[in-house]
């Protein structure tokens, strides 16, 4: 399999994507340091300023959810893996407002390493840090153990409504307090149908014959919990909404947000007809959708698949996700 | 200040190349319950410890392990990266603030190291990371103090003792990072953070045996 | 190959994806009609209605342009298919406000059949229309026959332009006017890696072997103008920008605004290398990009691939872009 | 009002499972150029006029061609499919307001389809569509008119002109359409709207030869 990317050197990839970036939104974002981008304007003084950080090959997570209602900075990582503690203090002191700042990124254990390194350099320095860590993915640990649990596409809602809470004058305490309450009703569950190609590697990160789809892949192609024949989306949908709902448990009764991601490759429309039996199975279960976000929110570079998210409301995580939130991969108004 | 000892140079070296050559086979045991990178990751260590090498003309000894931790954080900041990382970093200060000469301040350095990356990753022993490697080695540089061993032996016995836990984690379960997302996949192949770690050792513990008599014996100073 | 997708039957398809919309987004869009999806507010008195239409396996073209400040109406077809012109009629009467209809869409004569026959059947009832098409694609048709282009992902501009036109309040003939200015200042072009997979189909649209592209493809798979061996991103940048350029022709000097858009598969780290190399070949060209776009605007379901469109700008048409606009697929601040 | 002749229904009937059968072909012609989905999109026709068929019991032929029109407009609505239900159209507007019979029926009714569907698609005779088809149909239908030809007769003269006609297009730079945007690759090949009425008027010839006795010759009326 040769690499079907529009690339030059793989080695190149991730430094030159950032020039892309930055050669395309200057009104909106900056360089702070090597691989360490920022929101222009700059921190605004009092306001939690809220880090994040992982891997390239996921946008637009994390770069993408730097942005007005969103995050203030991300240490980017190459692909598939951490950022150092290094890019991270730098992050760190660009987005300082003096207010502290919210560490929010994936349970990922190089991430959390070097984000817990920064946060013992950043509190040297006079920089208060607090840390929420997305573990939204159900296949990757049973319940029980979720603090194992890595992060996958959910955390695209955490960041609305750290990001919301944090433009609103919240203080790092409550900043952090909704947002944990946030992670705590936040499941995730995803099914995989190709494999990607890193670009250094030059190799699909796995390998699936034609007709079989993992159930619980993640999103660096991490083992799933069932591999099988490709069942039709309104069965994917089933069981993806049957794990998600067992295991918070989501009452009957209940109002959710939804979120249908697709890792790559896969078409909006069959997002949409995922969804539309998603949909039909919480309704069985007498969960009431109140907010449904369909697309492109973490992807795998060009992986087949999607996966689905369910965030539990209350009035305050409502109102924090529909306030207006702009970056210039994620704008909702 | 006393430059580096020839033999920490050459020994790191061996270690870094040879985990160069490894980075296929580390990929292949990292891929089978984690995600594949582990030789891209050791790779980018190597190349780190490398470029610390080659300008360390008149560092000493400390500051060199320092330059290297260094070096790899930036460089190969994924969960293994960072606990080397780290492990250097605090061997580099138990080497700093000791008095030893031979075994005792290796066994002093890889003492620190094992606290460092058990501190920053809370991983235990048996839970089927390289700290079960670090663990035995510390374990081994422990008795060839006690058995009064010179450099060359000592290394070849923590080689040893590396190797065999490295063996031993075949049957063990994932407690903690990628691998114990899917627990059982992991059975049947050694923990790949371990075994790497015996590879480095074994290339160590040979080129300080293979280095003539024009070289220094020493490791640290 | 068998199918890698996330769908039930394949003759279900487009109804079923349409179920999903309707169910994500009801405080958004609704249907007016089988096929038929409008804004869910109906139409302003007074305002120019937007109706466009076409083939399904393109999200979020067609339907993702109907919000505010886009279009008002959209006739769903089957993949790859033109809508119907009942469907077309449909769209025209649930959108009239009283002060006409424009139509724009792609130049496919399967389209412009059935729009054209809408017209007659609107103009009967006394609806005023006017059609725009978007015939953006350089590589369909020497200079000189632009009249036989295809439309592809440079409509994007064109929705944005025409939405916010009629959002002021401007006349048929003044939405009219303005869109067919900015539509003559339009070109595109585009690249294909791989095919994609019509579902009711089951097979690729065409074979492109591994380690090969086709420049100049349209988006249902229309051979292009030239298959060759996979080039670095900043030789594919070159010649589209080359060609582009080259159409116009764009004068040094002039003022543009971009939109890299991916084909489907490809991963958005890859359109921002390529936009890095765009950005340089229009700079040497003394052309200087004042608005960016970069993402998924126009897909071909699977397809890997991407293509490049350039808009020359004045100060109506900037203005025009920059006004907000919001649907569900397509949010501007 | 009379419902529509035994023929016709078997006529259409003939023709909708001749295209039905040669999807895979239609879609293999229309892919040297175009975007290989023309054996879909008549498919789809098929099915209309088999519908339009199935729920003809009492209607007359000039309503029954527009039942046809108006189901192939809606389900088919691309090129071709729009073009054949403005043809059915039209046709049926020209039977309606005849006192024609036989061949001269036939024959204003092809003339009428063709005339509607150059008024919808701008094609002239020669830019390789299948307004070249029509137009030799139309020509036999005039000549097999003067010659006194049966209805049987006249149609295979037809079919066998629709046939000449796609051949010589084999040849042929398209000037319209999908395959106008890369002409040189359909050279070689015959166009595949002509081909598709070729085969459509061929089925339609040998259904209503092979009709009995006990069936009404009549196509129209
Ligand atoms: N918490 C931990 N403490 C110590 N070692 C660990 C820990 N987690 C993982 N490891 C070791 O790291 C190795 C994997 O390293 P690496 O591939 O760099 O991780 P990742 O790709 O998950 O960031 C494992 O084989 C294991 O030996
Ligand atoms: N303007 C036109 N007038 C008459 N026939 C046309 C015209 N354009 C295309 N055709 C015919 O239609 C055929 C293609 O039909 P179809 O596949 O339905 O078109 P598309 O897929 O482009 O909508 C061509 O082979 C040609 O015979
Ligand atoms: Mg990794
Ligand atoms: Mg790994
Ligand atoms: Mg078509
Ligand atoms: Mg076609």
């Amino acid at each position: 399999m040769a690499m079907q990317k529009i690339i030059n050197e793989p080695k190149a990839f991730v430094d030159e994507m950032l020039e892309g970036v930055l050669l395309a939104h200057p009104e909106s974002l900056r360089a702070a340091a090597p691989r360490v981008i920022v929101r222009a304007g700059g921190p605004r003084s009092g306001k939690v300023g809220i880090v994040t950080g992982g891997g390239s090959g996921h946008l637009p997570l994390f770069m993408g959810y730097v942005g007005f209602g969103l995050a203030d900075g991300v240490a980017v990582g190459d692909v598939f893996a951490s950022p150092s503690s290094e890019q991270i203090l730098e992050a760190t002191r660009a987005v300082d407002g003096g207010a502290g700042v919210l560490y929010l990124y994936g349970n990922y254990s190089g991430d959390v390493m070097n984000f817990d390194l920064a946060a013992e350099l950043a509190l040297a320095e006079g920089i208060e840090t607090s840390t929420v860590l997305a573990g939204d993915d159900v296949a990757s640990a049973p319940a029980g153990a979720e603090g194992r649990r890595r992060g996958v596409a959910g955390i695209a809602f955490l960041y609305k409504v750290a990001g919301a809470r944090a433009e609103s004058d919240g203080s790092l305490g409550e900043v952090d307090a909704v947002v944990q309450r946030a992670a705590a009703g936040l499941r995730s569950m995803g099914v995989a149908l190709s494999p990607c190609v890193v670009p250094a590697a030059g190799r699909p990160t796995f390998s699936l014959p034609a007709g079989e789809m993992e159930i619980g892949m993640g999103i660096h192609g991490e083992p799933g919990v069932r591999r099988g024949a490709l069942e039709p989306a309104h069965q994917i949908a089933e069981q993806l909404v049957d794990h998600i709902v067992a295991d918070l448990p989501y009452k009957a009764g209940d109002e959710v947000a939804v979120l249908v991601n697709g890792l790559g490759a896969t078409p909006r429309e069959e997002l949409y007809v995922l969804y539309r039996s998603v949909h039909a199975a919480l309704a069985a279960a007498a969960i009431t959708v109140r907010r449904t976000w369909v697309g492109e929110y973490a992807t795998s570079l060009e992986m087949a698949g999607a996966s689905v998210s369910v965030l539990r409301l209350d009035d305050e995580l409502l109102g924090l996700l529909d306030a207006p939130c702009d970056s210039p991969f994620v704008v909702k108004r | 200040m006393a430059p580096a000892p020839a033999g920490l140079v050459r020994a790191l070296s061996a270690a870094a190349s040879a985990l160069e050559g490894s980075a296929d086979e580390l990929n292949r045991l990292d891929g089978y319950a984690g995600d594949g990178d582990l030789g891209i990751t050791m790779s980018e260590a190597a190349r780190a410890v490398k470029d610390a090498l080659a300008a360390s003309q008149d560092q000493e000894a400390a500051q060199l392990l320092s330059t290297c931790g260094a070096g790899i954080a930036r460089k190969a900041p994924s969960t293994s990266g960072t606990l080397v990382a780290t492990g250097f970093l605090r061997a580099a200060k138990a080497v700093a603030g000791s008095n030893g000469h031979g075994v005792d301040i290796l066994e002093q350095a890889f003492v620190a190291a094992l606290g460092g990356i058990q501190a920053r990753g809370k991983a235990a022993v048996g839970d089927r990371t390289l700290v079960d490697g670090l663990d035995a080695v510390c374990t081994s540089l422990r008795e060839s103090l006690q058995a009064g061993r010179g450099l060359g032996e000592a290394l070849h016995f923590a080689a040893a003792a590396a190797s065999g836990a490295t063996d031993k984690t075949v049957d063990m379960e994932p407690k903690v990072g990628r691998a114990s997302w899917v627990p059982q996949r992991a059975i049947g192949h050694p923990d790949a953070g371990c075994a790497m770690l015996a590879i480095a050792l074994t290339a160590a513990a040979a080129e300080v045996t293979a280095a003539g008599p024009g070289t220094r014996p020493g490791l640290i100073c």
